[in-house]
């Protein structure tokens, strides 16, 4: 067994830079600074991505975030032309410490689940073992629409679908998560098809229902950006 | 794509890892050298083209036809004085060109130019990198440029090329929507994201089943054009929005706006928005060729066909470079689609310049309507037509 | 067309012509005429509705004789139900027929007498939600259908009396007349309860079809239930004790008085015993208090009358003892006279209300009797059909006073639940109502004019004449549908009684021939001999009169004072209610209950004082109270 | 630290992306509670829900199952919404007030 892989190699050195051009966001004064740095915080995310074997995910990222949402953002922070207005950033007052520390406390807490809190075997039986269930029950008992032909085990390798074959036994079940070692998935997993089938299938009305939502955001902003903008002055 | 480049640390097979991130390497600087250099010789074609058109002669003086001129141009770039506007964000302004120029390469990473080549038990992919949302890939790529556009404009504190950067970075995202949209119809049609597949499958005659009954047209090529004309008149449109030329230059309009995001840039700053511009040409005509007119391949002539040619008439090779017939026959067929993939960009680039000296400029109102209110329509129209083809010869 | 469609057009029309009215008040007001049309015109489709419905129900015989319409399920709690539905039988069909009928005519004549009243549409707006809510009183199926009308009409007569709410002795009158039928309402109400307990239902046919098993009946609950409803109906029709409020009534324009405080409205309390009758009949105390509280109230009512001198205040004391006729009646268990003489009474009191009003009218809003006589000539056709009236009223034979009032004094006398001496109390006030009448007549019509030189008297016009005369020959011939056997030998039947006969269960006297000829002729004597007396006293000997105060001072200032009855009730019951409520208010509202809220409201105050502090506007340090929030539960799991 | 030990460190699963994603998410509430400007709130706001999206793919990776990758679609299409009437918001309150600093804006106190 090598010691490290390339791909652990990589993630040291991705993640070192995505942390640092995330505490830049919040750090750097210039709000067109900041917002740079976050559109290279989501690029490198995508590529985390594809390290995760989610392409699509991946270039969808890249797409939508950095190519279009942070353009937004840009484009209206020079418009306003707020270049030459640097603030404060941190202030020592004690709301401030309040802030920083609860938020380092959080950080504290997120680390301390991430890192103990969830075993990899478990999340890999766990999410595995689910899909045979729940998406049954989903299909059948609770009526989601189905628009394609689902087939609710493709999922699973065959592999995997030998070990729990009788995954009702609750008792076989368990010996089984013991037995069950981290297992990645092949290299096709991730592939566009199979995002696309469980998209327009399992998921197809909040698809359609997260569209609907786009359009009525869609109109919004074009309404709320004609408008001449407040309804009342503001009391200083 | 990461995974696949595994690089082992303290082991044996450290030397093949090696061998592979060597080959890549290498493919990356040769294609990167190739677009830089095919810049300074389409700014040639580009000047002698426009002086053709309006019955001039163009720049002839320096080397054979002109050709060296070039070389001064570029040395004239590197020489310029480094310039810095006072109101600039410095940072911004020399990061800027670079943001226009990276997006620019990164997007050939995924145009499959030529076969693979097999030598010597090495498969060598004619590919910096077989993606397979490869097409996705280069949009989400191109969408970036945006930035190099944006920051130019905005650092150089000049109200000129702010105005100018807005202009095209929604002239850009505008055409990008219909661009993508306009797609969609022939990703459809060949069920992939990945460029070599949308080759292979353009491959052939062309050929249709229609209700089960199959019409196959021996003299036509199965290229995308024929199955998706719409989508191609589309996609070339969106193409030179993007790219800002010239029917869509209003983001540089120099009557209006001097000279656009980069007014205030000069010297081999403003060399690098140039090659950036023209990377993107070049990007954009390679995806014209592969989309639409069957990528490296010959028409109605396949892969295996050339091969079979080369080990017939190739022999006489294998000799004097030391290399397997089989090995000859696979580096020549992998140079001959390069030379047909080069041919077809080529004509696409040569269409580029031959548009700008032809067409008038838009305004900047009818460039929006053309974009929103004509191409978007459309390529609607054409994406639920195909579906709907597809839909009922599918079913039956 | 169905009867459905029928009842539904009969209902609505009313409401439809009082939102028309009351939601374009601003353009009606313009012109009296246009919102009279308006008015008039749904008052009308109503009448023809209700006319083709009676039509519908003659056609029917004995059992079948009504009709039944549900709508929809209005209110339904626990075993508590109520539906929307309506009942169209011989009482509601009669009653129905006199209200609209009475009050077309009553509204056409509006048209004249508030020609030159600045706002006509509210008026006529009013009048039609008057309509409306009657009909929904007599048409409705259950007891609480009939009380939402009972409700509605008590809330139009209050709009009504104080429609010249500038002045503020008519508000007044109006208050009090709504305040005086809130307490029969809650009477009304309890006794609903009562009912609703005892036998689980407000539905009419089905309490009718219900038997009543002797404990039920003769003590406990129907007799407290129907006394409940009795004290309802002594507010609504102006009975002792609660009648103060009808003669206050007659400051509300005199087609208001002629419509609800005459014919129609105050006459609830009747028709609600006739409806209930299965219910009273089981109850032989209720009925003797009815018969006893109504033979008072006629005859007390009626000596009041003697000497008044505001002609509408006349009238109103003779509505009150006429009303005490009518309960008299019922409460011998003569359900068919007393509804007859409802009838009747309807006729020819709204014509004489409409008559006075008409005079009223010609004097140029002049109303004591005093400063008027010898109209006759000036006002000829007010002065016949008021004659006509004056006829009815005091018994004149053929008119149709005559045979309601001689019925229910027949049943009085003969009825089991009867007395003599109800019956001499009965005639003893028939003589008196034909003495104040003719007084009424002498005073205003006969004799030598008093007129002030100033007031030019005119006829009034055509549209309230023709009303009038409408009323005059109702007067006269209404009463032929109830002509008594006796008269005829039996060869003209009792049309009325037949007609009633299958919705009511009379209580059939005992008595011979000999008798009721005998009680007859006594009544009709008596009336004449008054009559007479009051003709010779008021014109023949006009002096005489003025001294008659001096001989019988006492008697005099007590009756021209009506008993005190309103000072009694100021002093006994109204002052120390409002020292009473005084006390309250500074004692225990002030420093009990006002001190401990103020206190709840302090604390609740000063806590929020100091959490606003939290509350400072800055959107950041809200997103900072929800990041506490978060990191105590992931702390909470954590520890767990 | 033994090179067993160190390597269980280094060597990279689910738990190192979750830790990852855990310390995006939390400086993204450290830009939403510190930052005056309304717009770089709203870009903290965006790398919170980045951080999220990191969660769902490696779970999805982890776990086998391409719900996760499902999910961020949803994730982004919101984010997207959120963020243009968010800027739109922001944009009618800069023309009306020349201001984003949303100090100044405590119309709301109790």
């Amino acid at each position: 067994m090598a010691f490290l892989t390339s791909e652990d190699i990589l993630f040291h050195f991705f993640a070192a830079a995505i942390v640092v051009s995330a505490l830049l966001v919040v750090f750097v004064s210039n709000p067109i600074y900041s917002a740079l740095f976050l559109a290279l915080t989501m690029s490198i995310l995508s590529i985390f991505f594809f390290m995760l074997h989610a392409p699509f995910v991946a270039v969808a990222q890249l797409t939508v975030y950095a190519g279009a949402v942070m353009v937004l953002f840009i484009m209206v922070v020079m418009l306003f032309d707020l270049k030459r207005e640097h603030e404060e950033v941190v202030k020592f007052s004690p709301v401030m410490i309040a802030k920083v520390t609860s938020a380092a406390l959080l950080c504290g807490f997120l680390i301390g689940v991430g890192w103990l809190g969830v075993n990899a075997t478990q999340v890999n039986a766990a999410t595995v073992l689910a899909p045979q269930v729940e998406a049954k029950d989903l299909d059948k008992s609770h009526g989601i629409p189905v628009m394609g032909p689902v087939n609710p085990d493709e999922d699973l390798t065959a592999a995997e679908e030998a070990n729990f074959v009788d995954s009702k036994d609750q008792v076989k079940k368990e010996a089984a998560l013991e037995k069950v070692e981290i297992k990645l998935p092949p290299d096709e997993f991730g592939s566009t098809a199979s995002l696309s089938k469980k998209l327009f299938s399992k998921y197809v009305f909040a698809f359609e229902a997260v569209s609907l939502l786009l359009l009525v955001a869609i109109v919004g902003s074009v309404a709320l950006a004609k408008s001449k903008g407040g309804t009342h002055h503001v009391s200083r | 794509m990461f995974g696949r480049v595994t690089l082992w640390i303290g082991t044996k097979e450290m030397g093949s890892g090696l061998l592979e991130f060597a080959i890549n390497a290498l493919k990356i600087v040769i294609v990167f050298v190739a677009i830089v250099s095919t810049v300074p010789l389409l700014v040639w074609v580009e000047r002698r083209g426009s002086a053709f058109m309006q019955n001039r002669l163009g720049p002839n003086r320096v080397g054979p036809l002109g050709l060296l001129q070039l070389l001064a141009d570029a040395i004239k770039f590197i020489f310029k004085e480094e310039f810095i506007p006072d109101h600039a964000d410095k940072v911004l302004y020399f990061m800027a060109p670079g943001l226009a120029l990276l997006p620019a390469a990164l997007t050939f990473a995924a145009v499959p130019f030529s076969s693979p080549v097999t030598i010597m038990g090495h498969t060598i992919n004619m590919q910096i990198a077989d993606i397979n949302v490869g097409i996705i890939y280069i949009f989400a790529v191109a969408s970036l440029a945006v930035y190099g556009v944006l920051t130019a404009g905005w650092s150089s504190g000049n109200k000129y090329s702010l105005i100018g950067a807005l202009r095209a970075c929604s002239q850009m995202i505008s055409y990008e929507i219909a661009m993508g949209l306009s797609l969609i119809g022939v990703l459809i049609m060949y069920q992939s994201f990945s460029l070599n597949d949308m080759i292979a499958s353009q491959i052939g005659g062309f050929n249709f089943n229609w209700h089960g009954v199959h019409h196959a047209f021996k003299y036509l090529p199965a290229w995308g054009i024929f199955y998706q004309p719409l989508s191609f008149i589309l996609f070339v449109t969106c193409g030179f929005a993007e790219t800002n030329r010239m029917p869509f230059d209003l983001p540089e309009g120099e009557a209006e706006l001097v000279g656009g995001y980069h007014t205030e840039y000069g010297g081999f700053k403003f060399n690098m928005f140039f090659m950036g511009e023209y990377g993107h040409m070049i990007t954009s005509s390679a995806l014209i060729t592969t989309l639409f007119f069957g990528g490296y391949a010959l028409p109605l002539i396949s892969p295996e066909q050339v091969a079979a040619f080369w080990i017939d008439h190739g022999a006489g090779l294998a000799g004097p470079l030391h290399l397997s017939i089989a090995d000859v026959s696979s580096l020549m067929t992998t140079l001959t689609h390069l030379a047909v993939f080069g041919l077809k960009t080529g004509f696409w680039l040569f269409f580029y310049v031959w548009v700008r000296w032809t067409l008038p400029r838009f305004r900047y109102d009818q460039l929006m309507d053309l974009g929103w209110k004509t191409l978007l329509p459309w390529s609607l129209v054409n994406l639920a037509l195909t579906a709907t083809v597809i839909f009922f010869a599918r079913v039956s | 067309m169905s009867p459905e469609l029928l009842i539904a057009v009969l209902l609505l029309s009313p409401l439809v012509g009082f939102l028309i009215n009351g939601l374009l008040a601003k353009q009606n007001n313009k012109s009296a005429v246009r919102a009279g049309i308006i008015g008039t015109l749904a008052s009308g489709i109503s009448f023809l509705c209700a006319a083709i419905l009676f039509s519908t129900l003659l056609g029917l015989n004995g059992e079948e004789r009504h009709l039944h319409v549900f709508y929809f399920n209005w209110l339904e709690v626990g075993k508590f139900k109520a539906d929307m539905a309506f009942l169209v039988d011989p009482i509601s069909a009669v009653m129905i027929m006199i209200i609209t009928g009475v009050g077309s005519l009553i509204h056409l004549y509006s048209v004249g007498y508030m020609g030159h009243d600045p706002k006509p549409a509210k008026f006529f707006s009013y009048l039609n939600l008057f309509l409306f809510n009657m009909l929904v009183l007599v048409l409705g199926d259950n007891l609480l259908l009939m009380f939402v009308g009972w409700e509605g009409v008590g809330l139009c007569s209050y709009l009504l009396i104080g429609f010249w709410f500038e002045d503020p002795a008519k508000a007044a009158a109006g208050m009090k007349a709504f305040i005086t039928n809130r307490i029969g309402d809650a009477g009304f109400l309890l006794g609903l309860f009562m009912i609703f307990v005892t036998f689980g239902s407000v539905q009419f046919q089905e309490l009718a079809k219900m038997t009543f098993t002797p404990e039920v009946a003769n003590l406990g609950p129907i007799t407290l239930a129907t006394l409940f409803l009795f004290i309802g109906a002594t507010g609504k029709s102006a009975q002792i004790p609660l009648y103060i409020w009808l003669p206050d009534a007659m400051a509300g324009p005199t087609p208001v008085s002629a419509l609800i405080h005459a014919a129609t409205m105050v006459t609830a309390g009747i028709y609600m015993i006739v409806r209930l009758n299965f219910l009273f009949v089981a109850a032989p105390t209720t009925m003797g208090v009815i018969a006893v509280v109504g033979a008072a109230t006629a005859f007390f009512a009626a000596s009041i009358g003697l000497l008044q001198n505001d002609i509408k205040k006349i009238l109103a004391y003779s509505t009150v003892s006429q009303l005490g006729y009518m309960f008299l009646g019922v409460g011998v268990g003569a359900f068919g006279a007393g509804f007859f003489h409802l009838m009747t009474h309807a006729f020819f009191k709204a014509l004489m209300f409409l008559g006075a009003g008409s005079v009223i009218h010609g004097m140029h809003e002049e109303q004591d009797v005093r400063k008027m006589g010898g109209l006759a000539k000036k006002m000829p056709i007010t002065y016949f059909t008021f004659l006509c009236g004056w006829l009815a009223i005091i018994g004149t034979p053929l008119f149709s006073g005559f045979f309601s009032k001689d019925e229910i004094l027949w049943n009085a006398y003969s009825s089991p639940l009867g007395s003599h001496a109800l019956w001499v109390v009965g005639v003893l006030t028939a003589g008196m109502t034909a003495f104040y009448m003719t007084r009424l007549m002498a005073l205003t019509f006969w004799g030598e004019s008093r007129v002030a030189p100033t007031v030019k008297v005119h006829e009034s016009p055509l549209v309230m004449t023709i009303p009038l005369m409408a009323l005059a020959f109702l007067s006269v011939v209404g009463g032929w549908v109830g002509i008594p056997h006796i008269l005829t030998g039996g060869h003209i039947p009792n049309i009325f009684e037949g007609w009633l006969d299958s919705s009511v269960k009379t209580i059939e006297g005992a008595g011979s021939a000999g008798e009721e000829w005998m009680t007859m002729v006594v009544s009709v004597t008596v009336a004449g001999a008054s009559a007479y007396a009051a003709y010779f006293l008021y014109v023949k000997r006009p002096k005489l009169v003025s001294e008659l105060p001096k001989k019988f001072k006492m008697a005099y200032n007590l009756i021209y004072n009506k008993y005190f009855i309103d000072e009694i009730y100021q002093w006994t019951l109204v002052k120390p209610l409002i020292q009473l409520s005084r006390g309250l208010w500074a004692y225990l509202d002030v420093r009990v209950i006002d001190r401990t809220t103020y206190l709840v409201s302090d604390i609740v105050k000063g806590t929020g004082d100091n959490l606003k502090l939290m509350i400072n506007g800055n959107v950041q340090q809200y997103a900072l109270y929800i990041l506490f929030g978060v990191i105590a539960s992931l702390a909470f799991v954590f520890a767990r | 630290m033994s090179q067993d030990s160190l390597q269980a460190f280094l060597h990279v699963g689910i738990n190192h992306y979750l830790v990852l994603s855990g310390i995006l998410f939390s400086i993204g509430v450290l830009g939403v509670l510190t930052r005056k400007n309304a717009i770089v709130i709203l870009m903290s706001i965006e790398l919170m829900l980045n951080a999220v999206n990191l969660d769902f793919v490696a779970f999805s990776r982890y776990g086998n199952n391409i719900d996760g990758q499902a999910m961020v679609f949803f994730v982004m299409t919101i984010a997207a919404a959120e963020a243009s009437v968010g800027l739109a918001i922001a944009v009618a309150v800069f023309k009306r007030f020349k201001e984003v600093n949303i100090s100044k804006f405590e119309n709301l106190k109790g």
